[in-house]
Order: structure tokens, then sequence, then C-alpha cells
């Protein structure tokens, strides 16, 4: 092969820098990106190598890699020269999509999200059919909180069970709330990682519209996704209110008093952090502390975790594109938890419960149940 | 006006021509001539030149003037060279100032000569007011103090103490630990020469023990400095050793102490192996520590911690030079001049908990391996296992902590050389297969590229990345029982699971944490951390505060070859210093009229180098001209004036807007 | 210390003001003088006598500007000598003997303001510091007088002075009136009279009498004593009647509370004490209008200091021509006083408020209990709930 | 005279001064109506000096120092920033127009820069026109 004159990618490189991305020319190429990311555990992958080809304005950001990406922010989180990768990651995306080279599962998902509103192509009219036969109303002014629902609690029914869950945790506990019912839309954060700058403005403008006008001041969160599209993206466009993740407000209802919790006996359970709860927010300890607090309840530690934890695979548009099974870092995380001896994996993410709950069908040695921590709290409200 | 009773003369320079081909220099001339107070008015081709200077000198004596304006080029170009002339014509040179119309007129206005012109009769008639204004102003000197301390004892200050001891300025040497030596008497060889490190080093350690002119108090801390013009006054605290002079040095207390025993409740670790062996309460850090004196550690001994129940140390002393009365006593050390070597200690690797240092027994930091290599060390220089077993393979991995802003932004500059130190020896003493992880090589010394060839020449491994984790959880036959390094090869684009015995984490270095130090000398830091040198290029000795000199890994990470030639730099500073016998205080900082000060204190509160402090008794500010640089904060925030920066008070400035103001430039 | 001549040929004119009253030589002016407790050189018994027996040159350059002009010794005084007329007509008669020589404290500032003030061609943007909420109009049959007021916090950065001035517009609102705050206005003279700058003083007198008249309106409030006592008093004297009615704040707000025109609702639970500042109290003889303020406010506790009224003592600094050490030991005095009584010193006059809160700001004599400064519309405002 | 608005411009020692120096020695043109009083610092630029200028004519005051962090005496330009900020408030009151007053920074070596920083100004000097407080003669 005969080696080719360099030619700068001008176009990528401005439309990166406009992106937020410069960071990338801090990179100095030590590759520890690469070992730290939860590919390398299954694949060939180097996120050093796209990075260095981009420094160049040479390519390397526009191959079938770029989408693997699951946005987990264990790059980031170790990067000795403070790349932001998944900013990079993300200014590539929206360059490669607006050339309408994404994957082609990824144009249904930006169908769905611009004409449904969610990326499952649920109909917008049942969105709110997730609570059927329990008794949650419309937000109003002087409710305590508003609860964000998120598409896939609304559309998935895996996930429904999680909502409804914490229906029944915030009426035990005397919290008065409500939703936006249909009203809602989607939080945005699909269409922002998968590089779709607009659509996430359009969608968030839009809740951030109907917050304004019902007077929201206080949202509870069941999406760690929601959560941090809520908490950091939102105020950009100029949003004001105050968000939390739901396991924040258990922890605090727990503390209060509020919450009586009856034995499971003697269950060794782990949980893992979601990407977006930990490595985004560090809410490491709320929901180990809402764990702890179910009587018999004994959390064992998977390694690894907190701000190591390993990602499910689901965040950064993944969850919408087929894995192979060998390639599955929920099968990892399922080993790793057997490893610790657990019976229960609790997590706080429906990406994180729908991964996990597959991997652990799949490849579990023992059974292993897959809950999310919602759903395990509202099983044992006394 | 009414005339005056100053005596001014102006000179404008021609430059050449620089200056004269834009400014009507004829015009200047006799504009200048008009002003009140001017006696004197001419120009001349080169003011600069011997004979510019004979014709200020001459019109000084010959009319007596008592205020100069030169109209020239910029005051940073002559105005010392323009002041000192007028001095030696007997005038004081305070009472000179520059009009810039070179650069200021004739050149940023060389196609408006005009308007340069106008500019630059304005420029002379501001300073003309200003000159009017000035004060003659004298300047002060003040005594130095013949004396030096050295702060810290490793090979820095060591070197720097000899220096100057052997300069005949009497010093003293200040250690905090038992013993001198620092952290290269924990050194088992050196790069790039691999010379035995005591055997360089323990000569030095006598010499400056021996020395007449050197003082020397070991374990032993300055706990606080007044400066006062010319002289440092330091508080040392010198701690209890417990241990009289009687000591012979025979060993039997530490052989006698129970401390650390297999049944003893109180262990202690020894501080000289970091942690690698166990050490009795009463000890000698090493066989060659100077001064051989036993120190007894109270915070760890039977008899302080257990209500007296013990004193087996006191019984088995043939010399009884056990003092269990002993308290901390503080010195008063006076000197003229401080240098500050105060080392440097690695960086915790448990920061990094990736690298399992604390989780796993067999990762180690470097100055570790220093003690594992050491015949002196835990193992007599054999480098074994937690198990006693010697490694079959060991990862060195580089740059932990270092070059990585999450942690230390800064290259530690020694980590390279003495990685490729620790391979060769670990590759000479046990024949293991050794990885270098790395992610640039930094050879940059006499030698150092060499020895990296005779290092890879070695068969040693190199692997470009920085690793991800250490591990023991294995994931194939090979990892079995061992400690596996993840990394990406980014040479070759994969990555490596590296499974090895041993792990060697060389650390970044920190600074000493010597912060109560750098405040009580009124010292800064650099954003790294470590001591801010004056200049970092062209003055890395001197610090801001006159009189205090920085050597060694207290300014920045450096090998030992750079360190001592710091020392011996910094000890030519400071006896330059010292021998100049006086220093001259800049006439030019601020100035109190007690009767006019309320002692309010913002001008301490906003002083950056406090060199004014309010006097609680007398009621009023003091500005000590040692500190004070000059620029004024305080004339701004004092309410009632009584504060002022000689040569820049509110009149002197105010004459010179209003001259420079628009209706004054008309003729 | 060096004694200062008159010009050549100059009339003694300061003589000529001591003498109209006869000084008796009591020397009750020197033991009720403040000055002289923290600095006994400083007579004014002495220097009268030595007026008499050989002219007002004697005066050294200290006592001229070492005098507060606070008028306690004049207020003493069997023959009520003006001794502070005597030190103004000093500092006057010697501006033209030399650049005036006592520095202006704080650098000056003020005396450059006054200088631009007097300038013809200003077009000031006076009403920046107002805020939302509070009315203020072009014309109308009150002048509210904000004084120096909106240029202070340029420099003072330990007390917001500008909220004395909202102060009295919330009030003044609140009892139907909605002032003019003229862009016209102009610093009213005080300091540059009573540091001897006639001319500057002058300018703007006539500056400021131009607009006044112009206006139609029949009030001028101010909330700063130095202003009230200037175009009450000194106006009139260099530029004729002024056309309106001279006002303090506190005289106004008395006034609406008997006339039932405004009521303070809203309790404020403080225990008081009262400075009279000089230039309301001896220099204008005003000292009940604020104490009836003070009583007409639910909630507030007055408790009187030793020394009130006529015989109250100066806050320090007067005119910004004075102020050291010695001031310094005046005012702690004077807040040991207060804090005596009570844990808020009320004032009338922004620059008492000034002094006193320069001094908490800074190092203290002497440890002082917690003390804060409120000036008396202030706390006016505070009781409208 | 002239018709080039009138600057008054205070530069410290360190900065601003050797600025304008190498602006001079670049031979880059300026308005010859900046008129530069070398102070050691700007920290010591008291506001009086500020204010005499307009009183005296002229019609902008500028202030150059080091860029913040690269002070000589490690804070004089940060208070004299804040110091400046709070008397655009007293300037624009008093009618002379805050925009007359500014304050900026330049390196030493940034001679470029500085002829950029009070070209801008007189350039925004002109169009406002002389200042309110000149003396019309």
């Amino acid at each position: 092969m005969t080696a080719a004159a360099v030619r700068p990618f001008d176009e990528m490189m401005d439309e990166l820098a406009k992106a937020g991305a410069s960071s990338l020319y801090l990179c100095y190429q030590c590759g520890l990106c690469t070992s730290t990311c939860p590919w390398s555990e299954v694949r060939d992958v180097s996120v050093r190598k796209m990075l260095r080809q981009a420094q160049l304005g040479i390519g390397g950001l526009e191959g079938d890699d770029l989408w693997l990406c699951t946005t987990c922010r264990a790059c980031a989180a170790r990067c000795p020269r403070g790349v932001d990768i998944p900013t990079v990651i993300r200014a590539a995306r929206s360059f490669v999509a607006a050339a309408g080279a994404e994957p082609d599962r990824l144009k249904t998902v930006r169908g769905h999200l611009a004409s449904a509103q969610n990326p499952w192509g649920g109909k917008p009219e049942e969105r709110s059919r997730w609570a059927e036969g329990l008794n949650v109303r419309p937000f109003e002014k002087g409710m305590d909180v508003l609860l964000f629902v998120g598409c896939t609690a609304a559309y998935d029914p895996r996930i429904r069970t999680v909502a409804r869950a914490l229906v029944r945790i915030l009426d035990a506990a005397g919290v008065t709330f409500g939703t936006l019912g249909n009203d809602e839309v989607c939080d945005g954060d699909p269409a922002l990682r998968i590089g779709d700058g607009d659509l996430f403005r359009s969608l968030a403008e839009r809740n951030a519209a109907t917050f304004e006008e019902r007077g929201v001041e206080h949202i509870v969160a069941i999406s760690p996704h929601s959560f941090e599209a809520l908490k950091h993206e939102y105020p950009k466009l100029g949003a004001s209110f105050e968000v939390e993740h739901y396991t924040q407000l258990l922890a605090r209802l727990l503390d209060q008093d509020r919450l009586k919790l009856r034995s499971d006996g003697n269950v060794p359970v782990t949980y893992h952090d979601p990407c977006y709860l930990g490595r985004y927010n560090g809410v490491y300890e709320e929901p180990r502390k809402v764990l702890e607090s179910i009587p018999g309840v004994r959390l064992e530690e998977m390694e690894p975790n907190r701000a190591d934890s390993l990602c499910c695979g689901g965040g950064g548009g993944r969850i919408f594109l087929e894995t192979p099974p060998e390639e599955r870092f929920s099968n990892l995380r399922i080993a790793q938890a057997e490893r610790v001896g657990a019976q229960v994996l609790a997590s706080a993410c429906p990406y994180c419960v729908l991964n996990l709950e597959d991997s652990s069908k799949t490849t579990a040695k023992s059974p292993l149940a897959v809950r999310d921590v919602a759903e395990y709290v509202a099983e044992r409200l006394a | 006006m009414t005339g005056g009773t100053r005596k001014i003369g102006v000179f404008i320079c021609h430059c050449g021509g620089n200056i004269s081909d834009v400014v009507d220099v004829n015009a200047v001339r006799e504009f200048a001539a008009q002003q009140d107070e001017v006696v004197a008015s001419t120009d001349f081709r080169f003011m600069c030149s011997n004979q510019g200077q004979a014709r200020l000198q001459e019109t000084i004596k010959e009319k007596g003037l008592d205020g100069v304006v030169v109209a020239c080029c910029t005051p940073k170009m002559y105005e010392d060279m323009f002041r000192g002339s007028a001095k030696e014509a007997g005038m004081n040179p305070y009472l000179l100032e520059i009009a810039n119309v070179r650069e200021q007129c004739a050149y940023a206005h060389r196609h408006e000569p005009e308007q340069a012109t106008e500019k630059a009769k304005a420029l002379v008639a501001a300073q003309v007011a200003k000159v009017r204004n000035l004060r003659p102003l004298d300047v002060k000197t003040a005594p130095i103090h013949d004396g030096v301390a050295v702060i810290g004892a490793g090979i820095a200050g060591i070197h720097a103490a000899l220096l100057l001891g052997n300069a005949g300025h009497k010093v003293t040497l200040i250690e905090k630990s038992p013993t001198i030596g620092g952290n290269m008497a924990r050194f088992d060889k050196t790069f790039p020469t691999l010379d035995c490190a005591m055997c360089t080093l323990s000569p030095k350690m006598n010499d400056v023990f021996n020395h007449p002119n050197v003082d020397l108090m070991t374990y032993a801390e300055v706990k606080d400095a007044v400066r006062a013009p010319g002289r440092f006054t330091l508080t040392v605290v010198q701690k209890p050793r417990y241990v009289t002079d009687a000591c012979i040095g025979c060993n039997r207390c530490t052989e006698a102490c129970p401390v650390s025993g297999p049944k003893s409740p109180i262990k202690v670790e020894s501080e000289w192996n970091l942690g690698l062996s166990p050490r009795k309460a009463i000890y000698l850090p090493f066989s060659q520590a100077l001064p051989q004196q036993w120190t007894l550690d109270a915070d760890h001994c039977y008899y302080f911690q257990r209500n007296h129940t013990c004193g087996i140390c006191a019984k088995v002393c043939p010399a009884d030079a056990i003092d269990f009365t002993q308290r901390p006593e503080e010195v008063q050390v006076e000197v003229g001049a401080v240098v500050v070597a105060t080392g440097y200690r690695p960086f915790d690797a448990s920061q990094i908990p990736q690298y399992g240092f604390g989780k796993y027994a067999d990762v180690y930091h470097g100055l570790q391996v220093e003690r594992l290599l050491s015949s002196t060390g835990p193992t007599n220089g054999k480098l074994l296992k937690k198990d006693g077993t010697p490694p079959q393979s060991v990862g060195i991995i580089h740059c932990v902590g270092s070059r990585d802003e999450k942690y230390r932004s800064y290259c530690s500059r020694v980590c390279c050389m003495a990685s490729l130190k620790y391979a060769h020896l670990i590759r000479e003493r046990t024949g293991a297969r050794v990885y270098n992880f790395y992610m640039d090589m930094r050879a940059n010394g006499k030698g150092y590229e060499e020895f990296y060839q005779r290092v890879a020449s070695e068969q040693v491994g190199f692997v470009r990345g920085k690793p991800t984790r250490v591990t023991d959880q294995a994931t194939a036959p090979e990892e079995e029982g061992k400690l596996t390094i993840v990394v990406e090869d980014t040479l070759a684009g994969v990555v490596l699971r590296v499974p090895v015995d041993m792990v060697v984490l060389s650390t970044a270095m920190d600074p000493e944490d010597v912060d109560g130090l750098l405040a009580s000398l009124k010292l800064d830091k650099s954003p790294d951390g470590f001591v801010k040198e004056y200049h970092l290029k062209i003055n890395p000795t001197e610090t801001a505060v006159k009189g205090i000199f920085v050597a060694g890994c207290a300014q920045s990470p450096k090998d030992i070859t750079d360190t001592i030639a710091q020392a011996g730099a910094a000890a030519m500073s400071a006896s330059m210093f010292l021998g100049s016998g006086s220093m001259t205080l800049n006439p030019l900082v601020a100035e109190v009229n007690p009767d006019l000060c309320r002692a309010c204190t913002r001008c301490s509160e906003v002083c950056e180098f406090d060199a004014v402090r309010v006097d609680p008794e007398a009621l009023v500010a003091i500005v000590d001209e040692t500190s004070c640089e000059g620029c004024g904060k305080c004339t701004v925030v004092c309410p009632t004036g009584a504060i002022t920066v000689r040569q820049f008070t509110k009149t002197q400035i105010a004459a010179s807007i209003d001259a420079l103001a628009p209706k004054a430039v008309a003729p | 210390m060096e004694a200062l001549a008159p010009p050549a040929g100059a009339p003694d004119e300061a003589l000529r003001i001591l003498a109209q009253e006869g000084c008796i030589q009591c020397n009750k002016c020197t033991m009720n003088c403040p000055v002289h407790r923290v600095d006994v050189t400083f007579s004014p018994r002495k220097t009268i006598l030595q007026a008499y027996l050989g002219g007002s040159d004697a005066l050294s350059e200290r006592d001229l500007w070492a005098c507060l002009t606070c008028g306690e010794c004049q207020a003493v005084c069997a023959t009520e000598v003006p001794f502070p007329a005597f030190i103004r007509a000093k500092r006057e008669a010697l501006r033209s003997v030399r650049e005036r020589t006592a520095p202006c404290k704080h650098g000056g500032y003020k005396e450059i303001l006054a200088k631009i003030m007097a300038k013809p061609n200003l077009n000031q943007d006076r009403r920046g510091w107002i805020g939302d909420g509070l009315q203020v109009a072009d014309a109308g049959d009150v002048i509210y007088f904000t004084g120096c007021m909106p240029y202070l916090d340029g420099v003072f950065t330990y007390t917001d002075t500008a909220r004395i001035g909202k102060a009295a517009i919330k009030v003044m609102n609140a009892a139907g009136i909605v002032p003019m705050v003229s862009n016209a206005e102009r610093c009213c003279g005080h300091d540059a009279l009573w540091n001897g700058d006639r001319e500057t003083f002058e300018t703007l007198a006539r500056r400021n009498v131009e607009w006044i008249r112009a206006s139609g309106a029949k009030r001028l409030v101010t909330t700063c004593a130095e202003c009230y006592s200037m175009l009450k008093y000194e106006y009139p004297k260099v530029v004729g009647d002024l056309n309106v009615e001279v006002v303090h704040m506190t005289q106004l707000i008395q006034e609406l509370v008997a006339a039932g025109k405004l009521a303070f609702t809203k309790p404020v639970d403080l225990t008081v004490t009262y400075q009279d500042p000089c230039r309301l109290g001896r220099h204008s003889k005003e000292y009940d209008a604020p104490r009836a303020v003070l009583r007409a406010i639910p909630g507030v506790k007055l408790v009187e200091m030793d020394r009130i009224r006529e015989n109250s003592m100066c806050c320090g600094v007067g005119a910004y021509a004075n102020c050291d050490a010695q001031t310094k030991f005046l005012q702690q005095e004077r807040l040991e006083e207060a804090a005596s009584k009570a844990e808020n010193l009320v004032t009338a006059c922004p620059h008492c408020r000034i002094h006193f809160s320069c001094y908490l700001d800074g190092q203290p004599v002497d440890p002082l209990p917690d003390l804060k400064i409120i000036d008396v519309t202030d706390l006016a405002a505070q009781a409208l709930g | 005279m002239t018709e080039e608005p009138q600057v008054l411009t205070l530069c410290c020692n360190w900065c601003g001064y050797n600025a304008a120096d190498q602006a001079g020695a670049a031979k880059i043109p300026y308005s010859p109506g900046v008129r530069i009083v070398r102070l050691m610092c700007t920290g010591m630029a008291d506001p009086y000096y500020v204010l005499r200028a307009f009183e005296r004519g002229f019609d902008g005051v500028l202030v150059i120092g080091c860029h913040p962090g690269q002070c000589h005496y490690k804070s004089g330009n940060l208070q004299a920033r804040e110091q400046t900020d709070r008397l655009l408030g007293v300037v624009q009151a008093l009618g002379i127009g805050a925009e007359r007053l500014r304050m900026d920074a330049a390196s030493s070596s940034e001679g470029p820069r500085f002829a950029e920083i009070v070209n801008e100004f007189t350039e925004t000097l002109r169009k406002l026109g002389p200042s309110p407080l000149k003396e019309v003669a």
C-alpha cells in the first residue's frame, strides 16, 4: 500500500471545534481510553486511534466504530489530559448523521422521535397507559413533585412495572405528585446522544414550556438519562427547576421515616451503577442506602463498582441497536454479579434493567433476579 | 504664576534623527524653556553618549540643577544611566525623570510630525510638572546578617551548606528528621552511571556533619520566621529525642524495646523503609545515619503511651543516655539569608485505586523499590515478593500521578530514568522479565539516552501505553496467581493483558509538605505546588523574597545532577548576597505619614506582600521597606491619604495629568 | 508647627468674625472640645486669645484642619463666639495664599466631584440608583435633593448610601408624594465652603438655585444634614431667596405623620439610640423632628445617650477635612457610648453613617459590641410594611 | 487645536507601558491624542486621577495593566478592575458616559494589542464627540 498524502478534513475539524470538542487536541495518545473502554473487553476497538486520526483531521470518526460508544464516560473519567471523549463522539455523530450516514436503525429512532416524540414508536395518546388502574393525577401547582416518567417506562412493558412500583411507593409515603400525562414528550436524551442536537432542542423546549406552563418547580425522574438531560442540558436552554433521581427522593423519605419496609429474608443483593446516575452525576450512595434499608438485604459489591462501574451497554443510543450476544457488556456484568454470590441484581435505570435481565435470562448459571430498585422497594412495602 | 524655587534642566535628545526627524526639537526646546522653574533647556544629538552625559553633568553643576527632565527614548533604556550620571554630578538621582518622546511621539506618530511635536511638548511639560513636585530620596541600606540557614538536609541542602561553609559563612543546617541524607540516602544506585548512592553521598554527609562552619540541627523544624531588613529570625523547634548526647550507639535499647515485637499491641513501621519493615520505638533510622544518635518515638512508646509502664531502654542503656523528661525546645536562629531545600516526597499511589497500591501486596512505589534493592534495606538488597520468593516478571508503570490532570499535571522528570534503573537492576539481580509501561521516554540528560539504549539492549519490554488497571482476576490460565496489567499497546494498536508477579509504580514527585514554612517565610507556591522561584528561566534559584533562595526538588522535580547544580547556584547567589554586606532598599516604596494614619488596617488587608502592618499599640501603620514592592494598592484604599508611594504621590501624578490635559497643550 | 501667613495687606476677616462676640476666656470651649480631648494642644480658647493679641496668623496648619467645625464650643459659649465660622474664614483666607493644604480625605474624591459639578455643561443621570418600584418625577411640588448620594458608592465600599435615598422615595411615595429628582442638581457645596473654597461653593449654589427656582416647586426635601444646612441657611446669604421651603426628611415625616398622611404599620423591634448630626443639630437647631419620627415607629425603643442635642458629640469628621488617629479615638468614644445604650445607632446624615461605618469596618481601638448604624429614613421605610 | 480625542492612559510599568513602547518601536500608528502616565501598577490608579483627568478636559481615560493572573504585584490589576468597575457608574451618572472610561490589559510584548486597544478606544471617543466637560473655547 502506498502512503496517501495527508489531506485534513477541515469541515469535520471545524464542526468538532464548534461542538465544543476541541479538548480532542490535548490527547497525547496514552491509550488509557482504549483499555478502559468496556468494548475492549469484548472486541477490538481503539478509541485512541479514532482520536488520533481526528486530531490530524484524517478521518477516523466516520467509521462504524463511532456508533459503538455507549457514552458511559469511563474513558473521560480517567483521561489524564481531560479530553471530553463523549463530547467528541457526540460532535462526530452529529456531523456524520447530518450527512445521513448513521446506522439505519437510528434513522428510524429519529423518525419516531420526530413524529411520536418517543424513540420506541409508541403512540403519543398512549403515553400514560402505563398508569391504568392507578390513581395518577395530572400535575398541578401545589403538589410536591412532578414525576417525569420517560419513554421507556411509559411504553416498554417490562419497565412500566417500575413506574407503577414507584407510584405505589410515593403513595405509601404520602408524597403528592402528578405527571404531565400525554403532554410529556421524550426528554431528548436519545436524540442528543445519537447526534441530533436540533431534535433534542425541539423536544426539550416542548417539555420546558409545559413545565413553565404548569408551574413545575421540582421534578423526580425515573430514568437516569432523563435525570441527566433535565439537570444539565435543559438549563443550557434557559429552563430552571429542581430535579432529582427517584433514588435520591427515596433515600430522603427513608431518612424521614416515611417508608416502612418489611424483611426479604437474608438475601445477597448487588447493585449495578447506571453510568448516567453514577459517573455523570455522582449518585452512588443513595440507591445503596435504599437497598440496605430493606430488612434482610445484604449488599455485596461487584468489581468494578461506583466510578469504575461497567456499563450495561444501553446508553448513547445502543439500546436501539443490535449487539451480538458475545459482545454484550451485560453478560460480563452477570458473571461479576454471580462472582459475589448475589441472588438479586438491582439497578436504577430502565436500560440497565432491560439489558441485565436479557443477559441474566440467557447467561446466568443460577437464578439471578434483576430488579429495579423501585420494584424491589415496592415489593417490600410493609 | 510666581517663579518657583526649583532649578530644572530639560535635555532633548535627537537620537541621531530617530527623534529629530519627526519631532521639531527646536520647538520643544523653546517650549520647555518657558516652563516654570526651568532654568536650562538644551538639545543634543545623542544624550546617551559620553558627550551627552557630560553635557548633562556640566549643566547640573553649572546651573545647580535640582531637577532634570531628559526627553529621549523609553525610561526602560537609560533612566538608570541618566540617574547615575546625575548622581555623579551631585544631584539627587530621584529628581530626574524621562519624557519618552521617541517611542511615544517620534515612533508612534512619525507621519504626523506636528502632532508628534505637540505631544512631545506635553510629555515634557508633564515630566517638568512632576519633577517640580518630587522630593529628593535617600537610598537606604541595611546591613545583612552574616549567617545563613539551609532548611532541609537532603543532597541539595547538604551540598549548599558545604559550599556556603567552605566560603566562610556561618551555616545553620536544619533537618526535620532524625538524620541527614534525605531521599538520596534511600537509593541503591543512581542513574545513568549506576554509582552506589551512599558511596557518593556518605562522604558529603560526613563533611557537612564535621564542618566547622556548619551548625547542624536535626529532628528540628522551623516554626516561624520574622523578617527585618537584612535579617531573618527563625524560630526553630528542637523536638525531643529523649536520648542525650551521652548515647554511645550500642543499639542495646533498640534490641530491648518491645514495640513492634510479634506480640506487641503497639506496632510501627519504618519511615526509612517506607513501611516495608517494622521498627522499634527507639531507633536509628539506618546504619549510616548522621548524627549517630538514637531517637525515641514517644507516639509509639510504652513509657509514654501506657502510663510509664515500660522504660526498659533506660534500664539497659549503659551510658544513662535516656531522658524521658525532655521537652520540645524553641531556639531562635538569626541569619541574613535562607536556602530552602525541603525536597520532595512520593505521590500517594493509593489515590489511583486501579493500580492496586495498598490493595495487592506486590504493588510497590519507586522509593520502596529503592529500599528493596538497597543492601541496607529490609531484604538486604534481595528483590523479593512479599511471600519471600523472587519475581519471575515485573511491570513498571511510568507516570503514576504525573502528566495526568486528574492528579499532577507536570512531568516529574526523573521517573523515566529511575524506571530504566529499576528495570536494569531487577533484570540484573533476578533475571525476571521486565516490562516498562510508558507514554514517552524522556532521556534528556547527559548519558541518559545511552542508558536507555543499554537497558533496551538488556531485553527489557517497552509497552507504549497507560495501563487502565492492575487486577488479580484471571481471565486465562497464564494470569492465575499473577497481577495482570491491562493496557493498550498504542504502537501495535491492541489491548494487552500482561501478567506479572510484581508491579512497580513510578510515582510522581510531590513537594514535601512545607506549607507552614512557606507561609512563615512569605514564599509563594507555583500552581504545581512547588516553591515559586523569582523567574523560571533566568533566575530559578532566587525567590521573590530578597535573601531567600531555593534549591533542589523544593523548586521543581529534578534529578540529582540538576539538584547539585541548582544547590551550587543557590549557594553562590546566597554567598554573593551575604558577601555584599548590606542590601539596598528600593526607595520607591510606600511610606506612612503617622499624623494622618488612623490604623484602619485597610492597607494591610490589600497588601499581597505583608509589607504593611498596623502596630496595635501605637495605632499606626508601619511599612516594612524590605518587603514593600511599591505597587500602591494601599494608597487607593487608604481613607485618609496617610500612605503614599514615593515618586508616585497624588500631587506628583496629578501635576502630570494637569500638564498633559488638553488645555495645557495650547501654547 | 508651621504658622500660616495671610496674604500681604489682606484685612483680617477671620479676626473680625471673632471680635464680633467677646471671648471672656472662660475655657468652656476647650473643655468641651472633642478634639481637645484627644489632642491637648488643640485649644479654641488659646487660639482665640492668640488672635486677639496678635491677629489670626498664629494659627498652625494642624489647628486649621483639626477643628471639626462641629460647633460644640459655640454651643456652650456664654457669649456664643462663632469659632467654627472663624476657622472657616481662616481656611478661606489662606486658600489664596497657596494651593489648599489639607488633603481632602478619600483621595480628594469628593473635592474633584464638586469641581466637576461646578462645570456648566453637565448632563447628569441622577436617577440610575433608584431602581424599580419607586416613583419620581421630572417636576412637581416637592423636590427631593439627593445630594452626593448617588456618587458616594463609587468609593465607599462598606456602606450602601443609595439605600437612604431609596428609603426616602419609598416613604414619600407612601404618603402620595412623587418627588422631583432633577438631573440638573449639583453638589450642595458644603465641603467646598467648609474647606475654604468659596468660589466653588458659590458656583454650585448659583447652578442649583437656577433650576430650583425654575422648577416651580414649593418644597425641597433633603436626607442629608449637610445639604439641609447649606440650602436653608447658607444659600440665601449668597443667592437670595430660593423660593422653596427647605425641609429635612425627618421634618417632612413628622409633619406627614401628624397630618395622618403617613402611617407606620409594621413594627420595627429595635432598641436604638440617636446621633444628632452637627449640621442638623447645632448648626440648624433641629433636634426634635428625628426623635419624633423614631417615636412614631411602632416597636422602636429610643434610649438616649448622655451627650445629646446641643451637647451631642460629632461623628469625628467634618467636610472630609480631618481624619486621623485622633478621629479614631473620638469615634471609639462615641460608639462605646452608643453601644452601652442600644444595638443600633440611628443618625440623620449620610456622612455620620459613613464615618461610623468606616470605623466599624476597620480595626477598632478596643473591641466593640455589635452595633449597626442606620439612617432614620431607612428605619421609617422599614416600618411601612 | 487638535481634533483628536484626548485620552489619558494610565499604564502600569510592567505590561501596559512596555506594550506602548513595543507599539512605538514597531512603528504601529495610533492617535497622538493618547497621553500616557506611567504608574508602577494599575493598582495605584486612584479614582481621583480618573475624575481629575475628566475635570481637566480629557475625552477619555484608559487604564492598561497586565492580564489577569499576570500582575507583577499579584493582584494590583484585579483591584484596579474592581475600582474601575465601581467608577463606571459614577462616570455614567455624571453624564460623562461610562464609555469614556475603560480598563484593558496588554502584556509587555503586546505592542499590536496596545495599539488596537487605544485605536479602538479613540474611535469610540471620536464617535461620541468631545467630553461634555471639555471647556469650549
